[in-house]
């Protein structure tokens, strides 16, 4: 079994629907670049212009920042597809405990007392 | 492409051991450090403890003596535990589940090699000018640039080494449990301890790469000039508390969550009754991990992060003793009603259980934020955690080894010499650390190196140290049991010399290369018990014996942990007063020794060899006559 | 009835206080709290002793049983019955241990509040002499307050009004009394166990702690962060005084600091000690009287202190070792040894600091 | 075992996980990412907790430059794109694509590394924001250059798999190595997410 291990193949498995499929995806794809693209210009504007505050950008772009995030990861690295239960598994667990790791060392250094 | 020969050719042992990826060797090598720095570190406590025996003993200086509990604590957690517990999940979860091997051999063989480095990167301190001496936890700025010697950059580098052995081992592990399980084999008949060891491997994963980034913190700030834990530049000192105990808490349920894992194991095969509300039992293993992330703070009550924080994670805290509790019940209620067999891999376990509760509940009682205001840094503390790991993890690990043995190399241990190390552990670790809680409250604080006269504590530590010598004694007794039995016992032929009831032991004896001649179906949880009673006392095949395809030994994992070595020891030397070579250099060499072999590794594909069916069946035959 | 309710009440108390009798040494256990704080640890600590007691009496009565009860007897072959699990088993031992963790989780929370609230109480008796009310401010202007900074082996108590002390800290007695935790160095630990919890001493943060004691007296304190290979030397004694004499002894030390030289007649002893003292650079690192500087713990009482470093009985031979070899005394610590010092100056340095007292 | 897979038609459409060799990568490498999210998270705790501490050194405010880290985003937004474009291209069997995509990948990877380094050049010798200036710096520049060591051995990875491999054409061994890589370049991509709100978007208001 390991002859074909290393073996180049002539053409593609795939039906003729999976091919249509694939387009169908490649096209969301690009959608979800060009969405990211603009969230990411929002944010840098939100920051930029002076007409809105600080108070009110930081949310705003910790929100986008969320938003480009799961993008990425639900399309880009294809979580939301099937089979992938495991990796879904590591990526919430990591991302659940990463809050109260960020969160600790922002504000739980004992100069402010909680 | 794929190499289809036979491996025949006589290679020399050294050779074989240094390049095998058979994860069955690679456990006997874990046990082997394992048991190395754990008789090393044990040494130390010995010493420890005979500086304490007299008020204003002179045996060591008060340098030294912080040397030691350094270098005891961290050896013992993260060389000696470890890679004991990683020596039976090596040799275990692969027959558990009904795998040839684990899903990524060679990186098992970097595991191994890398931590082992990094241990003994760790260890040459003593040859530099003195071990690390700033506790196990390594607190700043008594370890930073200021304060801190050499030492601490062996601890800062062993450790970071050594993590990344365990942390690519941790990958491993769940890849294999998810991945590699044989047909039939589902999540809920996974045996308990393959549980543990998954929900420990993830643990690992995500404490270990924490503690990576903490250490290199301290690597930058010692070695670069950071100004993390500088003050006056902005840094601050309880940032790296968290970081450390955001890992270190984590990791004491890393290491006793195996042992747990262990106990799951010999308690229903030598009471002969399935084990007690399974599900409860993972359930309750994911609780524990789930909750063990959420409470470091507890080790910083006195640090002053505030009282809402302290109040929350001390009930966080408590909380888990609930999940724990569900498992002490059900060990007890496996054992009730069953018919017990009391060899001394039984008396270990079933005795785990009372003695962790021990242990336990002084834990529980150091979750009360207020109180422990009053144990923290004492004596309370190290008799909580000694209660659990000696009473746990070291318990379980005996129970594992005597449990196990047989499959690994081929015999017994003596049961008498097994029956007093037994009692001798559990006599003297019972005399040196019960009597430190009551130390701990009569005002001991911990890491002392001496004690006054004429303030109560004379006669304890007294008997604390006796106590440790009746340990000493039984390591003593398990060495010569090695010894003996390797000379003395009889040969183990049959699959499964105790009635046990999971895979492993349908298997041959000793377990060829391959484990399994035909990958078994299976049916049920506890596949050969259930076999036994509902078919006829064999594993279903789920495949034709045919042809079996293994990985080839490859020496890269050396030289890969060779060259992490010589790149940590590159990096200590920048703070070496006179190094003969410049550091800059060996940093480099090291790391073209890391990526050239990884080049060299990565550009070969290599297949692996094929064992021909021929020579299985010969092997299954032999055993028949 | 009742007698026998409070024998049985009392009777596991009483086993512990008969088993620990004899252990540690007043002024220091935390076994017999001399203060309410540390009254109210000890309580709590009992109330979880029993918690925990309970469950180990069932853990181990099940332990016992199972492992006597069910072993197998030789020659019985036959399997036991397979068990998967109980629903009303598994519901109760996960039920029982939530109530009793909620038993331990109300003081856990209410008393983490309580030690956080470190405002100095002041004088009691000023609430009921005259005047009506006092109002918030002037409690707490009359409270105490003091600085505790933790040094490489040593430490340093600031006084609001303006002094400092050194390895010993006084205290009015039947007050709560706040310290402000300051780290000079690495982290330390302040603890007196009679008296209470320990808070740490952490650099570049200050922390807050209260403590008071219920009588006079002299309380052992220690320092329980490891700080160095010292570290277990690093003791320091907690004075509690009269409200009336911590009055006079804060008067004595807020004086001026010619009045701690040693009157203007030469041939004195203790004059002569004052010109080694100042000669030798004793000067550059300890201060008498506020005049020097505070490298060093301040020696303005030094004749008074119940130790010398922390830990020695100050005799003079103790005294002359300390400056001569400080290192041998006291490993790492931070002051360097004076080995050459002529006899007779040590003579009268030692005459002179064992001289500086401001109690009578 | 290992090829469960029916290979006779041609390239199966998910190359990368059509043997058991490439799903345990597949998985393998998802775990190490989880591991390495809580890495990130602990630097972006300490860049967060010490970014106050600039020591009278330089603040966030004083020295970022926002059209650059713009450029910077852009670019590596880009890259993440084309290593989709690729992934596409390797399950249509499509050779030459996934290898023009991918060097596509390299050279953005590698002109967002330069635009970094100028970056670093700029704040540490015009502005005076050394890495031991202030608790503040070395923690920025930790993170950050983290972030780029990321982005280097990316780099390392992906062009040792196009070389390697230039002339091997698709084939149920490298399928994996690619698309693992082309995960882990996402990755990073994820993690310059954070950086440029919580870094750069942040750190200029303040
Ligand atoms: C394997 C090791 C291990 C394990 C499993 C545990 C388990 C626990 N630990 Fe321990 N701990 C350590 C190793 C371990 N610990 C170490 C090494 C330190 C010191 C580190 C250092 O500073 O160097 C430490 C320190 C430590 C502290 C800090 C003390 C201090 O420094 O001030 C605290 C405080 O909360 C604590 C709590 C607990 C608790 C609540 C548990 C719980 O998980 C225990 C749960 C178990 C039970 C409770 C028993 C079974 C339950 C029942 C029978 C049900 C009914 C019970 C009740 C209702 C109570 N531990
Ligand atoms: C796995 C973890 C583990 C284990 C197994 C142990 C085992 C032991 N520990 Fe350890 N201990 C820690 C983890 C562990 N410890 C940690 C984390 C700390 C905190 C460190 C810190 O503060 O930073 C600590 C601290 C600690 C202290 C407190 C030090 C202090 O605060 O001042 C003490 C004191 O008594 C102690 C004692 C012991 C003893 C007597 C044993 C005994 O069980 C050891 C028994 C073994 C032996 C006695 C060796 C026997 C071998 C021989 C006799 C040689 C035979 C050789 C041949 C035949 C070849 N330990
Ligand atoms: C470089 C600074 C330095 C100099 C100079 C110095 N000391 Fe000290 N001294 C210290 C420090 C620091 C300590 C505290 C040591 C400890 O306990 O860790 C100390 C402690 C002492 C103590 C014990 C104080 C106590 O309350 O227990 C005495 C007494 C003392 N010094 C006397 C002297 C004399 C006399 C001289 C001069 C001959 C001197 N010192 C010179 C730094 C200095
Ligand atoms: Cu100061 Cu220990
Ligand atoms: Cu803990």
């Amino acid at each position: 079994m390991g002859e074909n291990l290393s073996q180049p193949f002539t053409d593609s498995a795939m039906s003729k629907d999976e091919k249509i499929q694939m387009e169908q995806e490649k096209r969301v794809q690009i959608t979800a670049f060009a969405f990211m693209i603009f969230i990411t210009i929002l944010a840098f504007i939100a920051v930029a212009s002076e007409a809105i505050p600080y108070g009110f950008a930081v949310p705003f772009i910790l929100l986008l920042a969320m938003v480009q995030f799961f993008l990425q990861m639900f399309y880009f690295m294809h979580l939301k597809d099937k089979d992938h239960g495991w990796p879904n598994a590591m990526m919430v667990s990591g991302i659940f405990l990463s809050a109260p790791t960020v969160i600790s060392l922002t504000i739980l250094l004992g100069e402010v007392k909680f | 492409m794929a190499d289809t020969t036979v491996k025949t050719s006589e290679k020399s042992v050294l050779w074989d051991w240094l390049t095998t990826v058979d994860h069955k060797k690679l456990a006997v090598l874990y046990l082997l450090a394992g048991a190395l720095f754990f008789v090393k570190a044990g040494i130390m406590a010995l010493f420890m403890r005979i500086q304490l025996m007299f008020p204003e003993n002179t045996f060591v200086t008060g340098q030294t003596f912080n040397e030691l509990i350094t270098m005891h604590g961290t050896i013992m957690l993260f060389l000696a535990a470890t890679p004991l517990i990683f020596a039976f999940m090596n040799f275990v979860v692969p027959l558990q589940i009904g795998a040839r091997d684990v899903a990524f051999p060679f990186v098992n063989a970097l595991g191994f090699w890398i931590f082992f480095f990094g241990g003994l990167l760790l260890s040459l301190s003593w040859f530099f000018g003195g071990g690390p001496d700033a506790g196990w936890t390594n607190y700043v700025p008594l370890s930073s640039r200021e304060y801190g010697h050499l030492g601490i950059d062996f601890y800062v580098l062993g450790l970071q080494v050594s993590g990344i052995g365990t942390l690519v081992s941790g990958i491993n592990f769940i890849v294999t449990i998810v991945n590699m399980r044989a047909p039939g084999m589902t999540m809920m008949r996974l045996p308990l301890f393959c549980w543990t060891t998954l929900v420990t491997s993830i643990l690992i994963v995500f404490a270990f790469t924490p503690l990576a980034a903490g250490l290199a913190l301290i690597m930058l700030d010692r070695v670069f000039g950071g100004q993390f834990f500088i003050t006056e530049l902005g840094g601050n000192v309880v940032l790296w508390q968290h970081i450390f105990w955001i890992f270190g808490h984590p990791e004491v349920y890393i290491l006793v969550l195996p042992a747990f894992g262990i106990i799951s194991e010999v308690i229903p095969a030598f009471s002969r009754k399935r084990l007690f509300g399974y599900t409860a039992m993972v359930f309750a293993t994911l609780v524990i991990a789930f909750l063990g992330f959420m409470v470091w703070v507890h080790h910083m009550f006195t640090v002053g992060v505030g009282p809402i924080a302290n109040s929350v994670f001390a009930i966080a805290t408590m909380a888990i003793a609930v999940p724990t509790g569900i498992k002490i019940f059900n060990w007890l209620f496996t054992m009730w009603g069953g018919k017990i067999t009391f060899n001394t891999a039984m008396l270990c376990a079933s005795s785990f259980v009372p003695t962790f509760v021990l242990g336990g509940v002084t834990g529980v009682m150091l979750a009360m934020a207020p109180v422990d205001h009053l144990y923290h840094d004492t004596y309370f503390v190290v008799a909580h955690f000694h209660y659990i790991i000696i009473g746990g993890i070291i318990l379980g690990l005996f129970a594992g080894l005597f449990y196990w043995y047989p499959k690994m190399f081929g015999h017994h241990l003596n049961e008498k010499l097994g029956m007093l190390t037994f009692w001798l552990m559990y006599i003297g670790f019972h005399m040196t650390f019960f009597i430190q809680h009551i130390l701990g409250l009569i005002g001991m604080p911990r890491r002392v190196y001496t004690y006054l006269e004429g303030q109560g504590m004379a006669t304890m530590n007294m008997v604390s140290t006796i106590g440790t010598f009746i340990m000493g004694a039984a390591v003593i007794v398990l060495v010569i049991n090695h010894v003996y039995s390797a000379y003395k016992s009889e040969k183990v032929t049959v699959r499964n010399p105790w009635g046990a009831r999971t895979l492993e032991w349908s298997t041959q004896t000793p377990v060829p290369e391959y484990n399994f001649a035909q990958t078994p179906q299976v049916r049920s949880l506890d596949p050969v018990f259930y076999e036994k009673v509902h078919g006829d006392g064999n594993m279903k095949p789920a495949e034709p014996l045919d042809d079996i395809h293994m990985p080839n030994g490859s020496i890269y994992p050396f030289t890969i942990a060779l060259g992490l070595f010589i790149m940590g020891f590159g990096i200590i030397m920048f703070n070496m007063d006179n190094p003969i070579i410049p550091p800059l250099a060996v940093t480099i060499i090291g790391g073209v020794v890391v990526f050239g072999s990884m080049f060299l590794h990565s550009i070969k594909e290599d297949h692996g060899y094929n064992i021909p069916v021929e020579r299985v069946k010969e092997e299954l035959d032999k055993e028949v006559g | 009835m009742s007698t026998r309710k409070g024998i049985m009440r009392f009777f596991p108390f009483a086993l512990l206080t008969l088993l620990l009798a004899g252990c540690g040494e007043e002024g220091l256990t935390a076994l017999d709290p001399m203060g309410p704080q540390a009254q109210w640890l000890f309580d709590n600590m009992m109330l979880s002793l029993y918690v925990m007691a309970l469950v180990i009496i069932v853990v181990f009565t099940l332990f016992f049983i199972a492992v006597i009860k069910f072993r197998k007897k030789p020659g019985d072959e036959e399997i036991p019955e397979q068990v998967e699990g109980s629903k009303t088993l598994e519901l109760t031992w996960t039920v029982i241990p939530i109530l009793l963790l909620v038993i331990l989780a109300v003081p856990t929370v209410t008393g983490t509040f309580m030690l956080a609230d470190t405002t100095p109480s002041g004088p009691e008796g000023s609430g009921d002499s005259g005047e009506e009310e006092l109002d918030e401010d002037e409690i707490e202007e009359d409270g105490v307050t003091i600085e505790v900074t933790g040094h490489q082996y040593w430490w340093q108590f600031d006084y609001e009004e303006g002094f400092t002390a050194g390895q010993e800290v006084y205290i009015p007695a039947e007050e709560k009394v706040e310290f402000e935790l300051h780290a000079e160095d690495v982290i330390h630990s302040f603890w007196v166990p009679a008296l209470g919890g320990k808070v740490d001493n952490v650099p570049g943060i200050t922390n807050n702690l209260w403590l008071e004691a219920d009588e006079p007296g002299v309380y052992q304190g220690k320092c329980a962060e490891l700080c160095g290979p010292s570290h277990a030397l690093m003791d320091f004694k907690l004075i509690a005084l009269d409200r009336d004499d911590y009055d006079a002894w804060v008067e004595e030390m807020s004086q001026d600091p010619e009045e701690f030289e040693p009157a203007e007649d030469d041939e004195t002893m203790a004059n002569q000690g004052r010109e080694v003292f100042e000669q030798e650079g004793c000067i550059g690192c300890h201060a008498i009287g506020g005049q020097g500087s505070e490298q060093g713990p301040t020696l303005t009482n030094f004749g008074d202190r119940e130790t010398l470093a922390g830990y020695l009985d100050p005799t003079d031979e103790n005294l002359d070792e300390w400056i001569r070899y400080p290192q041998e005394v006291k490993q790492d610590n931070n002051m360097p040894g004076f080995p050459d010092m002529e006899d007779e100056d040590m003579e009268a340095l030692i005459e002179y600091l064992q001289g500086l007292s401001v109690q009578d | 075992m290992a090829d469960s897979v029916d290979i006779s038609k041609g390239l199966p459409p998910n190359p990368e996980k059509a043997t058991l060799e490439g799903q345990n990568k597949f998985l393998g490498f998802w775990v190490f990412l989880g591991g390495e999210t809580i890495m990130f998270a602990t630097f972006f705790g300490t860049y967060l907790g010490l970014r106050g501490g600039t020591a009278d050194g330089p603040t966030s405010a004083d020295v970022f430059s926002l059209p650059l880290v713009f450029i910077m985003t852009m670019i590596l937004l880009t890259s993440s794109l084309t290593s989709v474009l690729a992934m596409f291209a390797m399950k249509k069997n499509n050779f030459k694509a996934l290898m023009g995509w991918m060097w596509v990948t390299v050279l953005l990877g590698a002109a967002f590394l330069g635009l970094e380094i100028f970056e670093f050049y700029e704040y540490s010798v015009h502005y005076g924001l050394g890495y031991t200036t202030s608790a503040f710096a070395s923690s920025f520049y930790t993170l950050v250059g983290l972030h780029g060591a990321h982005v280097l051995f990316g780099l390392g990875w992906i062009t040792t798999l196009l070389v390697r491999y230039r002339k091997s054409g698709i084939t149920l061994t490298n399928a994996p190595k690619f698309y693992v890589a082309s995960l882990y370049w996402h990755f990073i991509d994820v993690v310059w997410v954070f950086i440029f709100t919580v870094v750069y978007l942040m750190g200029v208001g303040v």
